[in-house]
């Protein structure tokens, strides 16, 4: 079992180190350039710029480019902004947090949220819970995150002044956009559970579980449950990519700090360190994730724990 | 004595899609206590429906029991509230399923399974206590390392062992009534044997009463003292074992009775099989419901149902049952009239021996499948699904192959039909190396080499019309298209018993029995020279299952075929085929023509095999032979002989040295260090 | 006969042997909400193929006189802060957006499954290779990509369409791949083979038609979220300006409205939530209908 | 229509938020919400606006420019000219100290501005704002003399910007290029921690006490401190304001601001800021629009006031001049001249031989008559917007307008130059500003936007450099900027109003003439 966690993970360095590449790739073909957006161009003049360009080595041939930064993948050398020198690593880790607590936060309401309306709307298949939960569902799916964020700030903080709508220090500040991201993630869970709900309710060990007397219950909770987490699990470790993707959005409406800010205005202004950097740590996460999916498939289902041993 | 369960006009309906369906109705007997009844009938005539409803399971599955009582002693089941049923499932009635893998959660322990339940039905039990418990059931069961056993998961048992430890837990509770549906169906005829005898054994210590379900008039004559056969939802006849064997009184039961391939038919002649198939329980005819299928049927069969009743100690709905004949007395030519079969031609024995050529010879194929492994672990693990397996199939001869599951029979099909490559060892079709062929001539060399699928329902692609499936053939070899495409496939339905409008339908319209032979048309539409049927009848009802073999065999004979027919319904196997080959765990280890393999079985393996089919004659009271133990993992089989794990007259030469294939009668070759001979 | 025998198809892609059985539509009137989501998608489709039939005014009018008019009188939904007919602005935008959404969907699920499909089939080491890569483009999250895509090729339809649909392919890839792998052990597989059935036809005429479904819901769901993730690049400025901006571009544009003038992004956010609601309930309903399972229950 | 029918609070440079009716306390932290972040906090090396807003806090000059233009000392008591207009020398505080505890002098200064020269520092715009600055010369410790590359009226204004303002050597020196990070200045605040994209904190310098003449409170400043939060979403800003998250927060939008003014709790402070107007650009290197007509009849074809009205509610005003009203030179005789005339407009295209074509769309030798419309991304002040309708205005008389959105401005319009219009503005304290768009540029290097070549221009811009004598030099700008007007070369649209939304019991938010807010005077008062 260790080994096999091992082996995951030394073959997702491979992919890790992958992505790096493709997101060098990526952004050399992006046009612009870092320089222009570091300064007024109207006020500078093309030699300085020049200048500036060759200082921060943007004006080198692709190959030479390519193999430095690979150099300091490898040598997990993160550099600094192009923009203003910043060092990345320390730049990454003080965001970092608030993004693990959103992402984290918004998985957790995606999973309860999604779980209970499943397993609801599985039991109830048809009736009106059934068609009201999946809605509920569809509403999740459906609403641009930026406009239901708004919404939520305008109901919570302006007109109940309930919650903070900006910030990211305290566990107010992370309701509403947990909540916004939650919705997303929870909208595609209740789809999943439903559906493995209503696979493993008509599997026969349901029938055997009633013929021993159980409490209704335990039946669905304790074992039909249990079963149909798996391919819940497996959804949460892909939607991963997605609530990481959705803190890009979420993360500037709540003006929260995190990976997903820095990022977009990073690849806006080509500054290729910094993207790397984010990209390769999100690769990381998100590897590791799916990586503790695997395991934790382990743990709910026997099976798979048999063929990785 | 009053009954311990008696169940009175019981009635259940299913809601299917806003639509109400009767399942059952009039369903009435009783089980006293200590009584094994057995409840039998084809397939979708209502066992399980009639089984669920009397603990109320039917309630989880859109059914309502909407009429009748179920009694157990003094209990009325069907008013009772959840709260006091479901103390009363699982505690007084305990129920065994078909599938044992499919029966247990497969993400919880064994033994977590087993101590939930103790525990549900006695809180004042510790863990421990239930878990030592759990032990000494699985123990009494036949489990070894019971300790052990109670850690594992259900994914990690054999069939054998899952469906004991599902007994064991229908134990834990003391019930008086244990309920069996099909438990042995999923098992291998071994293991059958084993648990059958489990279950005898059980019933005289425990002094329970059971409820078995089975198709298998086999096993209902090996365990029933009473016996209730139902028919598209009904009873239509109950009475004590011997007597339904000896006199049934009702032609279904009459008809089931003799299509029954056993030892002793006789091969030259065609099986006795019901015409037609079941109704569905949405068409069902008027009257009484067997009459379309019915030699006797009169006009008053087509109006009136006649209802059960009680004569002389058994109970029969049929109005002329006091006029059926006996048994023994019918002769087959009355009752075939309805079905469409020719005589089966009587071979010639004596030409097919030396005349015969072979059309395909095997040589030393084996087939190993990789093991799924880690990354890190070097050494890789093989199954040795198929090793080192010779033989020949001559023109014109059905071979047959038998074998428990997993012995390699699907295997060796598919590998003789080239389906897959062998790791070793060449397939010989008319002399033709196929290893040797390149893609495109294999493709044409298929023509004349087809295959029927044991699953009619996997084996048709769902999506495609009837016709185009069977015309299918025609298309890939370029064959008749439009309309002239339409006249084969036709031609063919009608060769296969089936309406020619069933060109323009789809596979799920249609039952098994008929999907099965849509796949035989489809197999035969470019005229093969050799037919592969894996276990082509396994899935079917013994009454469509005879007329597939009818079919098959009439087939053969105009078609000038030669036959691969693997199964392992040991009897039909018998019926069909000249020489039978028998497989175990990869190793052919008995080679004999089919009289001479079942009367003098040489090896310990066959003769364990023959032993555990069930007979249907209650009279022949049978001492179950069962052989002991599980079947070893292909994946590590024992050194030297493979049987020799569960083989009565192993011996130490019997580990050290693989046994040869030598030749110990005419025709008759084994791969035993001393066989019975 | 065991199964109900008298369900007529309703109609027939002939090719892919997809049949849709009538009785499968499950058609009753409890299933309001099914009725509603057709409408509600026939009528935008109609929108999107000819809105002058349905706009009162022509979007691009933009009345200096008449701005920030709440809903009600001459504007049904209110006017924009250009003085715009906001339901004119709907209608027309369906264009964009129901093209982005289906266009991306279209191209990014066929290249998706296409590769998804090969790597399931053929398996081997262009099997591990795809998917590999596969694995590589999942790791960076989709809207990241769409992001860099869009910022790579400029603004434009297309462009944008490119980097919702390029975003997607992974996603279309691996769950094909997996249908595949299911389906090409099925024993009707085998059948054909043995019948001889070339790679190539046993491929198109039964792994493929029968590894479909899953992708048509996800193409059901991708065809919303596109047009979501579209309207999240507007948000991040990388969207396109056009004389008739597709939804999320006004609900981008409007957002900042929202307490003065609601209804200039609140209706065309009703239009996202409600045809995205719409053909979601749509592609289950033809999940069902396609499914053999529920074909023969 | 009349323009610039900003008659509420936008005063001309400088504004204060009334006191309301507590008195003023000393304490309390405020929390002003700001739409962007600033990229480093290192004032030779960013040139963002909302940097400035920050630097102000930290950060002093040499000098102060007062609303009136005028100049007046700040770390500099006097200072004097050459005559030659190439050396100035300034006489510098003793009583000053940076809050690291460096002490403040000559060194200092010298230091910060050949800082601003040395290539590793990545100076950007302060480099631009610092020409022709060659040298300094530590006369003594606290007298030092600069030197100039040639005469520049605008230097000293220059001297007044944030951008220029003098940092603390020992802490320059130690963090290198972490400076920015780690900022050290002489100003009311001292920074105390920057989250980022999150907040930026800055706490009262308690030495303090040599605040300029712009604010009244010369001392130590009352707020104990202030924290910029970092709120780009509009509707989030506003809100987070609104719900009292914040007490002030920057840019509030037009259709807002008309709410904010009817709120009990909230009141709105607003400020022009000065330099040069958000300007359309006509690219004169492009047919037709090298033709004076073709600009002129676009001129008459565009309907600015609706677009200023329409868009900003009133809340804007209107530009008419390349240059701001509050800045030296403005012409207010320019204001009300152009009148959107469609007639004019058609009839000149006519005249030029462009005619309409069955789609409306003018042609000429088969080429249909286009205008490549460029805008940066995000919707910056609705200037996208205005894209919008100018598309649709132009489309009236027969223009089809080609609108290019793009987060590359800087490539498509600097690197490519493809571009027919393209609008810009700028913050600044003195008309040279109008140098670096109008006046002709070397062969080799970058053309202006504008692309204007006229030699009788040049030969003003230059004059306006070095000419010492003010009324002169007025009638020189009012001629440029008469010239301008009146060859079309651009198309003035609004003059941005800096607002800022406060909770009521804020006061003393004053603004200097660039409209950037100053916190010496501010004070929460406690109810
Ligand atoms: N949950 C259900 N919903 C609807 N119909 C059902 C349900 N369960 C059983 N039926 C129908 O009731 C009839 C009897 O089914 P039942 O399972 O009792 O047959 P069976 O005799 O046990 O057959 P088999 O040998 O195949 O197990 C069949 O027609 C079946 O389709
Ligand atoms: N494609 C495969 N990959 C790996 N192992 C296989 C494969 N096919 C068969 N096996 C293994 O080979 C062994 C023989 O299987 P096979 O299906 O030939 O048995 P069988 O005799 O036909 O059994 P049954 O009666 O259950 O059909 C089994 O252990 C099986 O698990
Ligand atoms: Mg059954
Ligand atoms: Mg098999």
């Amino acid at each position: 079992m260790v080994n096999a966690i091992v082996v995951r993970f030394i073959s997702s360095l491979g992919v890790i180190l992958g992505s790096s590449v493709l997101v060098f790739c990526v952004l050399y073909v992006l046009p612009g350039d870092v320089v222009m957006n570091m300064i007024d161009p109207s006020t500078m003049s093309p030699e300085a710029i020049a200048n500036l360009r060759h200082q921060l080595g943007v004006d080198r041939p692709f190959l030479e480019q390519f193999t430095t930064y690979f150099g300091h993948v490898l040598a997990l050398d993160f550099g600094k902004s192009l923009v203003n020198s910043e060092p990345v690593l320390p730049k990454i880790m003080t965001h970092f947090p608030a993004t693990l607590a959103l992402t984290a936060a918004a998985s957790l309401i995606s999973v309860i949220v999604g779980l209970v309306l499943g397993v609801l709307s599985a039991i109830h298949r048809n009736k009106p819970i059934d068609i009201i939960a999946r809605m509920v569902g569809l509403f999740g799916i459906s609403m641009p995150t930026f406009w239901s964020g708004i919404l939520l700030i305008l109901l919570f903080s302006v007109f109940l002044g309930w919650l903070p709508a900006i910030g990211s220090s305290g566990w107010q500040t992370l309701v509403l956009p947990a909540v916004t991201l939650g919705m997303l993630g929870a909208g595609f869970i209740v789809r999943m559970v439903r559906n493995a709900m209503l696979e493993v309710l008509g599997e026969a060990f349901i029938t055997t579980l009633r013929a021993k007397g159980l409490l209704e219950r335990s039946v669905m909770y304790r074992h039909a449950l249990r079963n149909a987490l798996i391919p819940a699990v497996t959804m949460l470790g892909i939607l991963l990519g997605e609530m990481l993707a959705g803190t890009v959005v979420i993360e500037t409406v709540f003006s929260r700090q995190g990976i997903g800010r820095i990022i977009a205005d990073a690849i806006m202004a080509k500054d290729l360190p910094v993207v790397q950097g984010v990209i390769l740590f999100s690769a990381i996460i998100y590897v590791l994730v799916n990586l503790l999916v695997d395991i934790s498939y382990a743990y709910i289902d026997p099976r798979v724990r048999r063929v990785q041993s | 004595m009053s009954a311990l369960l008696s169940v009175d006009q019981l009635g259940v309906e299913f809601a299917v899609n806003r639509n109400v369906m009767q399942a059952v109705s009039d369903i009435s007997f009783s089980i006293q206590a200590g009584e094994i009844v057995c409840l039998v009938g084809e397939s979708g005539s209502g066992k399980s429906v009639t089984s669920k409803a009397i603990m109320r399971l039917i309630e989880h599955e859109n059914g309502t029991i909407t009429s009748g009582t179920i009694k157990l002693g003094d209990v009325d089941v069907t008013t009772l509230p959840q709260q006091e049923l479901r103390s009363l499932r699982g505690k007084r009635i305990a129920m065994v399923f078909q599938e044992p893998m499919a029966a247990f959660d497969p993400v919880f322990t064994i033994g977590s399974q087993i101590t939930e339940t103790i525990r549900r039905h006695d809180r004042r039990i510790t863990a421990r206590e239930a878990e030592e418990e759990a032990a000494r059931l699985l123990q009494r069961v036949g489990i070894p390392e019971p300790k052990l056993r109670l850690k594992q998961y259900p994914g990690e048992l054999s069939g054998g062992m899952l469906q004991r430890a599902m007994i064991a837990m229908a134990l834990s509770g003391k019930p008086e009534l244990l309920i069996a549906d099909e438990p042995t169906t999923a098992l291998d005829v071994t293991i059958q044997a084993q648990i059958l005898q489990l279950l005898h054994e059980l019933r005289s210590e425990f002094n329970m009463s059971i409820l078995l379900i089975t198709h298998d008039l086999g096993v209902a004559a090996e365990m029933a003292d009473r016996i209730i056969v139902m028919y598209a939802g009904q009873i239509v006849e109950e009475s004590a074992a011997v007597d339904l064997f000896t006199q049934p009184r009702h032609p279904y039961t009459l008809g089931l009775l003799r299509s029954i391939t056993t030892l002793d038919s006789d091969r030259s002649q065609p099986l006795y099989a019901i015409p037609g198939s079941i109704p569905g329980m949405n068409n069902l005819p008027s009257g009484c419901r067997f009459h379309p299928r019915c030699a006797y049927a009169t006009e008053l069969c087509t109006r009136e149902a006649p209802a059960l009743e009680e004569k002389g100690g058994r109970q029969s709905a049929c109005w002329y049952a006091d006029q059926l004949p006996e048994l023994r007395d019918t002769g087959v030519s009355e009752l075939v009239s309805g079905v469409e079969v020719r005589e089966r031609p009587v071979l010639d024995e004596d030409n097919s021996k030396q005349e015969a050529v072979s059309l395909i010879e095997l040589r030393h194929v084996t087939k190993h499948y990789p093991l799924k492994s880690s990354f890190l672990s070097r050494d890789r693990k093989w199954i040795q699904a198929v090793d080192d397996v010779s033989f020949t199939i001559r023109k014109g001869e059905t071979f047959g192959l038998v074998g428990e599951s997993g012995s390699g029979k699907s295997t060796l099909g598919r590998l003789l039909l080239h389906l897959e490559k062998p790791t070793s060892g060449t397939v010989l079709f008319e002399n033709q190396d196929l290893g040797t062929l390149s893609g495109s001539m294999l493709r044409q060399q298929r023509k004349d080499m087809q295959m029927i699928f044991q699953d009619p329902h996997g084996s048709v692609d769902p999506r495609w019309k009837v016709g185009d499936i069977i015309g299918e053939p025609f298309a890939v070899h370029g064959g008749r298209k439009g309309k002239e495409k339409r006249e084969s496939v036709e031609t063919l339905l009608r060769l296969v018993g089936l309406d020619p409008k069933a060109y323009d339908r789809y596979p799920h319209e249609f039952s098994g029995g008929q999907r099965q032979r849509i796949g035989i048309a489809r197999a035969i539409a470019l005229g093969p020279k050799f037919l592969l049927a894996d276990e082509a009848v396994s899935a079917l009802d013994v009454s469509v299952q005879a007329q597939i073999i009818n079919l098959l065999q009439e087939l053969r004979k105009q078609l000038d075929l030669t036959m691969l027919f693997i199964g392992h319904g040991l009897h039909v196997v018998r019926y069909v085929s000249d020489r039978i080959g028998v497989m175990y765990l990869g190793k052919l280890i008995e080679i004999a023509p089919s009289e001479q393999l079942f009367r003098h079985p040489a090896h310990p393996y066959t003769r364990a095999l023959v032993a555990s089919i069930p007979v249907p004659d209650p009279l022949r009271q049978h001492s179950f032979q069962a052989i002991e133990g599980e079947i070893p993992s292909p994946a590590n089989p024992p050194s030297g002989c493979r049987f020799r794990t569960r083989c009565p007259a192993a011996t130490v030469r019997c580990a050290a040295e693989e046994p040869q294939f030598r030749e110990v009668g005419q025709e008759h070759f084994v791969a035993c260090h001393d066989p019975y001979f | 006969m065991r199964e109900a025998v008298n369900a007529k198809p309703l109609w027939r892609i002939k090719r892919a042997g997809l049949t849709i059985q009538r009785k499968n539509l499950n058609l009753s009137p409890s299933r309001f909400i099914l009725y509603a989501s057709t409408l509600v998608v026939v009528f935008l489709i109609i929108c999107a193929i000819v809105p002058r039939w349905i706009a009162p005014y022509m979007p691009t009018d933009m009345q200096a006189d008449q701005i920030l008019l709440p809903p009600g009188g001459a504007h049904v939904l209110g006017t924009d802060y250009f003085g715009r007919d906001v339901f004119s602005l709907i209608v027309y935008g369906a264009r964009e957006s129901l093209f982005i959404g289906f266009a991306s969907v279209i191209v990014g699920g066929l290249l998706g499954g296409l590769i998804g499909a090969y790597a399931g089939y053929f398996g081997g080491w262009t099997d591990r290779v795809l998917m590999r890569l596969n694995d590589i483009v999942m790791t960076v999250p989709s809207v990241l990509l769409a992001l860099a895509i869009a910022a790579a090729l400029g603004p434009g339809l297309w462009n944008i369409i490119l980097a919702v649909a390029l975003a997607a392919v992974p996603n279309y890839a691996r769950v094909m791949r997996g249908q595949i792998l299911s389906v090409k052990n099925r024993p009707f597989i085998t059948a054909s083979r043995s019948i001889g059935a070339t790679q190539l036809s046993l491929f198109v005429k039964h792994v493929l038609p029968n590894s479909l479904s899953p992708l048509l819901v996800m193409a059901a769901i991708g065809v919303g979220t596109s047009i979501l993730t579209g309207s999240g690049l507007s948000f991040l400025g990388l969207g396109v300006l056009k004389e008739i901006p597709d939804w999320g571009a006004l609900l981008s544009q409007g957002r900042g409205y929202l307490t003065v003038a609601w209804w200039i992004c609140t209706f065309p956010g009703l239009a996202i939530t409600l045809f995205v609601l719409s053909i979601n309930v749509l592609g289950d309903e033809l999940r069902d209908a396609l499914d053999p399972k529920k074909r023969q229950s | 229509g009349t323009g610039g029918s900003g008659s509420q609070s936008a005063s001309s440079a400088s504004s204060v938020n009334a006191a309301g009716n507590g008195q003023a306390a000393s304490g309390g932290e405020l929390s002003f919400a700001l739409a962007t972040s600033p990229d480093s906090l290192d004032p030779h090396r960013s040139g963002l606006a909302v940097a400035v807003r920050v630097f102000r806090t930290i950060y002093d000059n040499l000098v102060v420019q007062l609303p009136d233009n005028t100049i007046k000392p700040w770390l500099a008591t006097e200072w004097s000219i050459s005559p030659d207009g190439k050396s100035y020398t300034f006489k510098l505080r003793k009583d000053v100290k940076f809050q690291d505890g460096t002490p403040f002098n000559a060194e200092a200064v010298k230091y910060s501005y050949d800082r601003i020269l040395d290539p590793a520092t990545k100076a950007a715009n302060a480099s631009a704002l610092l020409k022709p600055y060659k040298s300094s010369e530590v006369i003594d410790e606290y007298t030092i003399k600069l030197n100039l590359e040639s005469p520049s009226v605008a230097f000293l204004g220059n001297l007044s910007q944030a951008m220029l303002g003098i940092v603390s050597p020992t802490a320059a020196k130690k963090y290198g290029d972490q400076f920015g990070k780690n900022p050290v200045g002489t100003g009311p605040f001292k920074f105390v921690k920057w989250d980022d994209n999150s907040e930026i904190k800055v706490e009262r310098n308690p030495d303090y006490n040599w605040a300029p003449a712009l604010v009244e409170n010369k001392g130590k400043a009352n707020l104990d401190a202030i924290t910029f939060k970092i709120i780009p979403e509009e509707a989030t800003r506003l809100g987070s304001v609104q719900s009292g998250q914040v007490t002030a927060a920057e840019t509030v939008p037009p259709q807002n601001i008309v709410a904010l003014k009817n709120d009990a709790k909230l009141q709105l402070l607003q400020v022009n800021t000065s330099g040069l107007p958000y300007t359309l650009f006509f690219n004169q290197s492009r047919a037709p629009w090298n033709d004076v007509k073709a600009r002129q009849a676009v001129q008459s074809a565009i309907d600015v006031d609706s677009i200023v009205k329409t868009l900003y509610l009133g809340t804007y005003q209107r530009a008419w001049s390349p240059l701001t009203p509050g800045i030296f030179g403005y012409d207010a005789s320019l204001e009300n001249k152009i009148k959107p005339d469609l007639d004019k407009a058609n009839r000149l295209f006519d005249e030029l031989g462009w005619v309409k074509g069955a789609d409306g769309v003018r042609e000429k030798d088969g080429k249909k008559l286009t205008l490549h419309y460029v805008d940066g991304s995000p919707n910056r002040e609705k200037r996208n917007d205005i894209a919008a309708i100018v598309q649709q205005q132009l489309k009236k008389v027969g223009v089809a307008v080609e609108v290019e959105i793009t987060k590359d401005v800087q490539s498509v319009i600097y690197t490519a130059q493809a571009y027919d219009l393209y609008g810009n503005s700028q913050v600044n304290s003195d008309p040279v500003a109008l140098n670096s768009f109008y006046h002709t540029t070397a062969p080799n290097a970058r053309p202006s936007l504008s692309h204007l070549s006229d030699p009788a221009v040049d030969k003003l811009l230059e004059q306006g450099v070095v000419e010492a004598d003010e009324a002169k030099r007025k009638d020189i700008y009012k001629n440029v900027q008469r010239y301008i007007i009146d060859n079309a070369v651009i198309i003035p649209v609004y003059i941005f109003p800096y607002t800022v939304a406060a909770s009521k019991n804020v006061n003393g938010i004053k603004f200097d003439s660039l409209g950037y807010p100053l916190f010496n005077d501010a004070s929460i008062l406690k109810k």
